[in-house]
């Protein structure tokens, strides 16, 4: 019996009489095959990412963090910080609420804090800014000490560093103090294998952005700082300590960087370990609290929609999809934006892996001893280090304190959206290039597809227009970009975005006019549009991945179905609705004020894409979609 | 480091002079800027034995620390330059202990976390020294994970091995330290030191009473031996033919990496240095004088001073050269563009 | 599109583009300038020989002597001059791959001139490279004037361009012999109709020779220019034995990083001869449309010569503009242009999150440049493969064509 | 027993060195309170051998003639004999000189890590390069010390800095330099012993037995150096110091009071009876009054306190006190002006790893112009672009303060750069030079076993010069730099006041070390496929094929 099977499997094989003829057959069998069935497998492509998506917060899923790089040993030392540096910590607090109450200017700060760290015995110098961009001017003196530890080369430093102004836009008086204290106190120590730099920056992120860029001597257009009297080496390693509160019941993790860049894992694990361990303080991300912990919250912590019947919202298996699922959402709320909430988010970009401590601010039970301890191992555990923290430990996904995602287990699924979306403009590609003939087959200059048939004949394809319209929609975008950003946007924000709208919204209503093209012989503009515009997001889709998964994301999930499924064949008014709904989709934006003035001055002091990729890269990609809606068949 | 330590010191309180130990350090421990206790190395959280001591040589340290070296040092085959000090002086008289720890596998050992000896090159190694007439016996004791797969490819004669765990076992630090950070010293290493500790120079004690105090619970592993290359009962074996006196030994380890050895001509040569030192000699008791005038800044000055004479000159052969050239260059150019 | 406007609006606008502020980044990428190519180690080798330093007795400096001696003396090299040289280069390329088309299309102008100009001045692979100030748009001008004077049947302007060519890259040696074939073929296009043209050795041999004595002439110059002969190991040397690892987009730079020393003679010997295994097979299967095999042979060179930029597979791509009779020919070229598009944006976001982030390691900009090579590498097969099919024209229904 | 064994040495040592007297041997220790509450101190032991010559490179083949020495290093001696090297300089430190507070080290070379010099004779028969080699090999086993990778990748010849301290013989070849550093070297007890055992006392009396490596490893810097010159009409002197700055305010918590004790643990209990001399010196400060010191002292020189070891009382506990200052008080002197004519800073700016930017900052403290030599020897893993030299003074671009000297660029995997430049340095000014820089990529065997961290530069050396004519000193006699620094003999050390700057930390960028197999494979296989496709194309010919079924 197998040997028959295994007999005639051969002959199909080699195609009995003619070997070659037989073997282009199968070939363009195959081909009919995979070409009828292109449709599901696009869609079943689209459903499988976002039930990917939707599956990456499953308790199941994700693994333990561990330390990868051994040097690290995380929490093996004793603390010896104690009671008399909490008083004096105290004793510095003091000072700095008058300082508060007798609202003292920037240079009353700067020269008190100057005092005591020279009081300490420390180098100490002070650097004062002046930011200008559209909307306002920001001044202001940083105060930064270095601490050149004995018997080291002082070519590698650690940075630790305290705004004045909290990321919850209080002050961060507890946390300069906690600086100040600890100062003093890891003087006494001889064992730094690295310079410590102390910095207690103005502001709240401009402050460091004007010190850490004149550190490393990196030109910013609209910045006007002193230049640097005191140097130290090469940064590694960098604590941001933000105390806004009274005390702290946790210390929660900020650690998302500019543009998405986020600090080596290695760094938030281990300090997690010192914080539980040395500290005895949980730890949290952000200031998300478990709302499984505080009852009383529960309601207005959790995100799990409150008409579900209580059977389902008490499973614990929801309530912890529910918790993973909101950590997640925010990480990619900060990281898509590519904003930073936190001083070390602009270190990144010159390689330092920095993170922010932040006290949670509650009713107690820890404060300054706590904290001081649990600095201070991390501190430690920072100084065992030989090398750059240079495993590949930065493609990461935190799914709650403790738990994550490898970069395998969740890149495909926006990686799928975009194949689906490649797949489809292929397909469109492929389509326009054939039409139906009804006529009888001439003799001459056609080439003849067997598939089911029907004689499909070549057409040419307008890949020229298509091209130059979407090359007009990105140089609106460009022109979109820099007249939102200019001084007059800055002055009347509402008039600006409704002209803008006017202006980008209007034009392609032209497209309306464009007869259908004279015969079938020539494909439709449209269907060329659809096939790059739908080529190119998948490409944009697909590289913004590996650089910043969470805006990788929300394109995925804002343009996969919208692009994957704009049709020109409908009738006039369904064309009309149909370029609504993308309008609304490429430029509604515009009108989420507060959004936009953010991103606006990420871009214009810290340097953030984010304002610009919308501009230039994503309203266009939708606004071709529209016309490609609005084009005749 | 504190294993390889503890073996330099034990060796050398049996009398083995410094000249006679290659000890290979691939981190500075000691003098860390981490260290808590500079220039101090201690076997236990307790403190209360600095191995480093004040006085110590290490031989290859730091990037010195190779396979590439550990294998000449036993070979022998050096570049002439390399000085005594840090050569293994042995004959086919000569006892020689090697002593290796450190992160280790199933046949392998690491050296400074970038390469790997494995244990066929120790083992050729060991052939290569004794065709060449580089050792009469060796005690090899190596303490890593997986240890006594390291000693299962010897096949050169008169060799005594010995190692802490077996394969697919781990070898357990024996304590902590929470003031350094760090785990101070592996439990195969101190219990052998601590027995150690009971020999002396005239130490009646035998490599059986060693092996017999292996044990299995103290140690979290199994310890083994492999005497079948050995041709003397080791029970009539005393510590101290490797150890002390005249034998010859040698410790390594990757990380922290020690080996020593002693060898008459060795013994001698040291001594016979201390005593030329004894020598009749006429006094002058010059006091030096002033006035010889020679600052280091003075002729500087004078090169400053030319300098501000003529600025730096330009050297215009070079630049007639390359007008030459371009001006050939263009002549080629329009000779051939006024060709038809 | 009427090439008397189009020309000169295209060159005034790359004049513009030049003075535009642009980014210092730029002259130092990677991508666009490799260490034999980099504007700023030209400048540092300037400076040097004007300060009296031997430039090549140094590991800086690795361009050609004659460019040293031209910068020097006749033109001093400073911003605005060197802008106005390589935007003059750019008009000079464009204008003579206009006159190769027309003579291949024995036609004063074409409807298409305009477009080729375009295709050509608008290749960011060209465009930016320009912009960088990287000497390898002087090679790519080189070349296409001796092509063009090749097919106008020039040859001493030619083979003497090709000589100029040669010293400023040594891998240049893989067009000199389509060059002198092209000397003694018609450039019009025999693609479709394939006929065996009679070519003499002798006139062949002749040809070499010339090329050969323009060389020499050019070395003495060399040599007379930095007085030893210290420059050849710098530049020609440096192609073959790969001192420099910087990354370029090639497939050399990180095989001979993670290369074992002791093979590393062994696998440089290879590389370079493998560069000029193509040469003959190429020619013998094109020899009836020499024009073609050089083409071919471009696209070869920028995929394996040692220190490739963009402009090398950009002028390959550029070139395809000559040869439309080819177009409906072409298998998948919409997989060979999402490639690039892929590998464009690509290289320098790896190569950003190596170098500058520090986030992504070698092995992603490694990555990169295969898939890089993977989508020259087709555009090549592509390119060969209509080359072949044009000669069969279209199939009578039902008939399908292969390979046997 | 250690009594015993002491006075066993002790006889020893009386009757050779009742023997021995055409060698003198000399041991002084100078304490030097800093600004900032630190504490230098510093030990030179210096031995001479009077009317010798150091020996002729020109007979290096023949034999040389037997030495015989009683108190000179024996050890280091065979190793001056047997290269031939008139002058010799090794220094191994830990830790960062603060010039601005601490002011000029008595040693000048005070480079972080390693750093050797040597001046040799040429010689026919033996090449000065062979010598270095061999040099370094014998001193790093000589001081356990990895000298031996000071090759040619580190190895350069800056005669305009180092001039040689004593004079060289008129007889023999032309003497050349050979300078090398090594900034990733450290210091430990592996590298005191031996430089203990050159010592005719070893450490068991005099001052050296103060030598207590745990104190010695734990000050804010130390360092131990080995000179050796030779001095026309006097003979060769060999000169082994130990210089350290000790931060007695981190051990007493506050105050800055010392004592023998305090620092080092240990005191002075017998003194070495083969020295000539043995004196420790106290630096008196000038402006507090409120200083005093402990035991009484023999005699003063105005600036100093000395005591004399050899007739003290033993146990002899020299200390330092303040009266009634509790706590140290750093307020004042950090905010003071800095004790060097100028300051310097060297960074390296931008964080890629394909290029930075190397600036240097001087500021003349001097109410005067001041020129200064600048080097930088830098091995090829930073490569300048020079023609990016950028010169500021005050903001102000000012090309003509820097005259370049001379400039050897590097050749990638075999030598470093060498720049020499002097500097103008206008009065009370800040001086800013930059230049571009780029990072090579190397080959995988390269790079060290921790890469990641990348690689130690050696300092730049700045050697700040007057004016003969400068008369403007008279109203800052302690800024003269005319001014020669006397060591204890009263003889000057003939060394210009060299400035070390910090060592800089440049991380170049890595290949993946786990994957030379998988990049052979993968780019062999891509090459491979495009050649066989090709080759498929170009070889094999079209055929037509009916594939259609129906007819």
């Amino acid at each position: 019996m197998a040997l028959v099977l295994r007999a005639k499997f051969r002959r199909w094989l080699r195609g009995g009489d003619d070997g070659i003829a037989a073997k282009v057959r199968r070939k363009n069998q195959i081909n009919d095959i995979i070409w009828k069935s292109l449709p599901s497998i696009r869609l079943s492509l689209l459903v499988a990412g976002y039930a990917w998506m939707l599956a990456i917060p499953l308790p199941n899923l994700g693994r333990n963090t561990y330390i990868d790089e051994n040097a690290l040993q995380p929490g093996q030392v004793n603390t010896y910080w104690n009671w008399p540096h909490v008083f004096r910590a105290d004793r510095y607090l003091e000072s700095l609420e008058q300082l508060r109450d007798q609202n003292s200017t920037n240079a009353e700060w700067a020269g008190y804090i100057k005092h005591e760290f020279r009081d300490l015995g420390i180098h100490v110098s002070t650097q004062s800014y002046h930011f200008t961009n559209a909307s306002g001017e920001y001044n202001g003196t940083n105060v930064y000490a270095v601490l050149s530890s004995p018997r080291a080369s002082g070519a590698e430093a650690m940075l630790i560093s305290a705004s004045r102004v909290s990321l919850n836009g209080n002050l961060n008086l507890r946390g300069i103090a906690t600086v100040l204290s600890l100062a003093g106190y890891l003087k006494e120590y001889s064992l730094w294998s690295k310079d410590l730099v102390f910095v207690i920056s103005d502001g709240y992120l401009e402050g460091m952005q004007a010190f850490i860029t004149s550190y490393h001597g990196a030109d910013e257009p609209n910045l006007d700082a002193d230049p640097l009297t005191l140097s130290s080496g090469v940064i590694w390693t960098a604590l941001n300590i933000d105390y806004p509160g009274h005390s702290f019941s946790h210390l929660g993790v900020f650690f998302e960087g500019l543009n998405g860049r986020l600090p080596n894992q290695d760094l938030i694990n281990s300090f997690r370990l010192v914080s539980t361990y040395t500290g005895g303080v949980p730890v949290l991300l952000y200031d998300h609290r478990d709302p499984r912990e505080v009852p009383h919250l529960e309601s207005q912590l959790s995100i799990i929609p409150t008409w579900l019947p209580d059977v389902v919202k008490k499973q614990d298996a929801v309530r912890e999809y529910g918790f993973r699922a909101k950590n997640i959402l925010k990480h990619v709320g900060y990281q898509a934006r590519g904003q930073t909430n936190g001083v070390h988010g602009l270190l990144h970009r010159f390689r330092i892996d920095a993170i922010t401590l932040f006290a949670v601010p509650s009713s107690g039970p820890h404060g300054f001893h706590a904290l001081g301890r649990v600095v201070e191992s991390t501190l430690r555990t920072m100084n065992n280090l030989l090398e750059h923290l240079h495993a590949s430990f930065f493609f990461y996904l935190l799914v709650k304190p403790g738990t994550f995602l490898k970069i395998g287990t969740y890149l495909p699924s926006v990686i799928l959206v975009s194949v689906s979306m490649m797949f489809t403009g292929l397909g469109e590609w492929t389509d326009a290039r054939w039409y139906e003939d009804l006529s009888k087959p001439k003799a001459t200059d056609k080439s003849v597809a067997a598939s089911g048939g029907i004689i499909l004949l070549e057409r040419p394809r307008p890949v020229l227009q298509a091209l130059l319209i979407m090359l007009a929609t990105h140089l609106a975008g460009v022109a979109l970009f820099y007249i939102r950003t200019s001084g007059f946007a800055g002055l009347h924000p509402e008039t600006t975005s409704l002209t803008l709208c006017a202006l980008l919204a209007l034009p392609p209503l032209f497209a309306l006019i464009v007869r259908s093209s004279p015969s079938e012989r020539s494909a439709p503009i449209a269907s060329i549009l659809k096939a790059a515009n739908l080529c190119l997001a998948s490409t944009v889709i697909s590289v913004t991945s590996v650089l910043n998964f969470s805006l990788a994301a929300v394109l995925a999930v804002l343009l996969g179905v919208p692009l994957s499924y704009s049709s020109y064949k409908s009738a006039l008014p369904a064309k009309i609705g149909r370029y609504a709904i993308y309008v609304g989709l490429g430029l509604g934006w515009l009108f989420c004020e507060k959004e936009v003035q953010r991103a606006i001055w990420n871009w214009e002091i810290l340097g953030v894409w984010f304002a610009p990729f919308v501009c230039v890269v994503y309203t266009p990609l939708v606004l071709q979609a529209g016309i490609v809606s609005l084009l005749p068949s | 480091m504190a294993n390889a330590l503890g073996m330099y010191r034990t060796v050398k309180r049996l009398g083995i002079p410094d000249s006679n130990i290659i000890l290979m350090l691939a981190d500075d421990a000691a003098c860390n800027s981490r260290n808590k206790f500079p220039g101090c190395v201690y076997p236990a959280a307790a403190r209360d034995l600095d191995l480093y001591g004040d006085n110590i040589e290490v031989d290859y340290r730091g990037y010195e620390v190779t396979v590439e070296n550990f294998i000449r040092v036993l070979t022998g085959r050096m570049d002439s330059s390399v000085p005594r000090s840090k050569r293994l002086l042995s004959d086919d008289r000569s006892n020689v202990f090697v002593y290796m720890t450190g992160h280790g596998g199933n046949e392998f050992l690491k050296f400074q976390d970038n390469e790997e000896i494995s244990a066929f090159d120790i083992a050729d190694a060991f052939e290569q020294m004794w065709q060449k007439k580089r050792y009469n016996e060796i005690f090899f004791m190596i303490d890593t994970c997986q240890a006594n797969t390291m000693y299962s490819k010897f096949y050169s004669p008169n060799i005594l091995a010995t190692g802490s765990s077996k394969l697919d076992e781990n070898s357990y630090s024996y304590e902590n330290d929470m003031d350094l950070g760090i785990s101070v010293i592996d439990r195969f290493t101190h219990y052998v030191l601590r027995f150690m500790e009971s020999v002396n120079k005239t130490s009646q004690a035998t490599m059986q009473d060693l092996f017999d105090m292996y044990d299995p619970d103290k140690f979290a592993s199994h310890a083994g031996v492999r005497s079948d290359l050995f041709n003397r009962p080791i029970d009539q074996t005393l510590i101290t033919d490797f150890f002390g006196g005249v034998s010859q030994a040698e410790v390594l380890a990757p990380e922290e990496e020690f080996y020593y050895s002693s060898t008459p001509e060795g013994g001698h040569q040291q001594e016979s240095e201390s005593f030329t030192h004894v020598d009749s000699a006429t006094t002058s008791g010059a006091v030096k004088s002033n006035n010889d005038e020679i600052h280091g800044y003075s002729d500087l000055l004078s090169v400053v001073q030319d300098l501000q004479r003529e600025p730096p000159k330009r050297d215009t052969t070079g630049l007639f050269r390359t007008w030459v050239s371009s001006g050939l260059m263009f002549a080629l150019v329009a000779w051939v563009s006024m060709r038809k | 599109m009427d090439f008397g406007l189009v020309y000169p609006a295209l060159v005034a606008s790359r004049l513009f583009l030049a003075f535009a502020p642009l980014p210092d980044a730029l002259r130092h990428d990677h991508q666009l300038s490799s260490p034999l190519t980099s504007y700023p180690r030209l400048q540092e080798g300037i400076y040097l020989f004007q300060h009296g330093i031997d430039p090549y007795s140094g590991g800086m400096f690795r361009h050609s002597p004659l460019l040293l001696s031209l910068f020097s003396t006749v033109l001093p090299l400073n911003d605005v001059t060197s802008k106005l040289l390589w935007t003059t280069c750019d008009a000079i390329s464009v204008w003579s791959l206009v006159q190769i088309w027309r003579t291949r299309q024995r036609l004063s102008s074409t409807s298409r001139d305009g477009l080729i100009a375009a295709i050509y001045l608008l290749n960011p692979y060209l465009l930016l490279p320009s912009l960088a100030l990287s000497t390898s748009t002087i090679e790519n001008t080189l070349l296409l004037l001796s092509i063009m004077f090749a097919s106008q049947g020039r040859s001493s302007r030619s083979l003497l361009a090709l000589a100029f060519l040669v010293q400023l890259s040594l891998p240049a040696l893989v067009f000199v012999i389509p060059i002198s074939l092209l000397l003694l073929t018609e450039p019009v296009s025999k693609l479709v109709s394939p006929s065996i043209p009679n070519i003499s050795l002798n006139s062949v041999l002749a040809k070499l020779a010339k090329f050969g004595s323009y060389t020499v002439i050019l070395t003495l110059l060399s040599t007379l220019a930095c007085g030893n002969w210290a420059w050849v190991e710098q530049t020609w040397g440096s192609t073959v034995t790969l001192p420099d690892l910087t990354p370029n987009p090639g497939l050399w730079w990180y095989f001979f990083t993670e290369m074992f020393d002791h093979f590393r003679p062994f696998f440089l010997l290879v590389f370079s001869v493998h560069l000029l295994i193509y040469v003959l097979p190429v020619c013998l299967k094109f020899q009836h449309d020499i024009l073609y095999a050089t083409y071919i042979l471009t696209g070869i060179a920028a995929l394996f010569k040692p220190y490739p930029t963009l402009a090398d597979p950009g002028l390959f791509l550029s070139l395809i503009s000559l040869f439309p009779e080819t177009y409906q020919y072409l298998r998948y070229p919409i997989v060979t242009t999402l490639l690039h598009l892929h590998s464009a944006l690509l290289l320098p976001l790896f190569h950003h999150l190596w170098l500058s982030q520090g986030t992504g390691n070698a092995n992603f900009f490694y990555a990169s440049t295969l898939v890089f090579g993977m989508a020259n590498g087709a555009a090549l097969l592509d390119a060969i493969w209509s080359g072949l099919r044009v000669a069969i024209g279209t199939l009578p229904p039902g008939y399908e064509i292969v390979q046997k | 027993m250690r009594w015993r064994l002491a006075i066993i040495t002790y006889i020893a040592l009386w009757l050779t060195s009742a023997l021995a007297a055409y060698e003198e041997f000399h041991e002084l220790l100078t304490f030097r309170p800093l600004s900032d509450g630190k504490l230098a101190a510093r030990f030179t032991f210096t031995t001479s051998l009077n009317g010798t010559h150091p020996r002729d490179p020109s007979n290096l083949a023949d034999e040389d003639q037997s030495q015989h020495y009683t108190v000179f290093p024996l050890a280091l001696g065979q190793v001056l004999r047997e290269y031939a090297v008139t002058e010799l300089h090794l220094n191994l430190n830990a830790g960062k000189w603060d010039y601005d507070h601490w002011g000029y080290p008595d040693e000048p070379g005070v480079g972080t890590g390693a750093e050797l010099w040597a001046w040799m004779g040429e010689s026919a028969t033996r090449s000065v390069d062979e010598r270095w080699k061999g040099l370094r090999n014998a001193l790093s086993g000589q001081f356990c010390a990895s000298l031996g990778s000071l090759d040619d990748q580190r190895t350069t010849s800056p005669e305009l800095t180092f001039r040689p301290e004593g004079s060289l013989p008129s007889s023999g070849g032309a003497h050349r330099l050979r300078h090398g550093t090594l900034p990733s070297e450290h210091v430990c007890t592996e590298n005191l012993t031996p430089f203990l055992k050159l010592l005719p006392c070893k450490s068991l009396s005099g001052i050296a037995s103060l030598l207590n490596p745990h104190r010695l490893f734990d000050t804010d810097w130390h360092g131990l150096s080995v000179h050796v010159r030779y001095l026309e009409n006097e003979g060769i002197e060999v000169r082994l110091s130990f210089q350290s700055v000790f931060d007695p305010v981190r051990y007493t918590g506050g105050r800055r009071a010392w004592s023998l004790q305090s620092v080092f643990d240990r005191v002075i209990d017998r003194s070495c009876p083969v020295a000539r001399s043995s004196e420790i010196r106290v630096a008196i400060p000038k402006e507090e009054n409120n200083a005093q010191i402990t035991p009484d002292f023999h005699n003063s020189d105005g600036e100093h306190a000395i005591f004399d070891v050899l007739n003290a009382s033993k146990p002899l506990d020299v200390a330092m006190n303040w009266v009634n200052e509790s706590a140290f008080d750093y307020n004042t002197v950090l905010s003071g002006v800095p004790l060097t004519h100028i300051s310097v800073r060297r960074t390296l700016k931008g964080s890629s790893q394909s290029r930075g930017r190397l600036a240097v900052s001087i500021t003349n403290n001097m109410p005067i112009t001041i020129q200064t030599s600048y080097l930088e020897s830098m091995p090829w893993l930073l490569q300048f672009y020079l023609h990016t030299l950028q010169v500021h003074s005050n903001g102000v671009s000012r090309d003509d303060l820097v005259s370049i000297v001379s400039c050897i660029p590097s050749v990638p995997h075999a030598r470093p750069t060498l720049f020499q430049a002097i500097l103008t340095l206008p009065p009370k000014s800040t001086l800013d030079i930059s230049m571009d820089v780029i990072k090579p990529f190397l080959r995988y065997t390269e790079h060290p076993p921790d890469a990641q961290r990348g690689w130690d530069l050696p300092p730049a050396v700045l050697v700040p010069l007057l004016p003969a004519n400068a008369t403007v000193l008279t109203d800052h006699p302690e800024l003269s730099l005319s001014e020669h620094k006397m060591d204890g003999f009263g003889y000057p050390i003939r060394s210009p006041r060299r400035m070390y700057t910090p060592v800089l930390l440049v991380d170049l960028a890595t290949p993946d070390f786990s994957m030379p197999y998988n990049v052979i494979i993968m780019s062999c296989t891509l090459i491979a496929l495009i050649f066989g496709m090709v080759f498929n194309l170009l070889t094999r010919k079209f055929t037509l094929v009916r594939v259609s079924s129906e007819p």
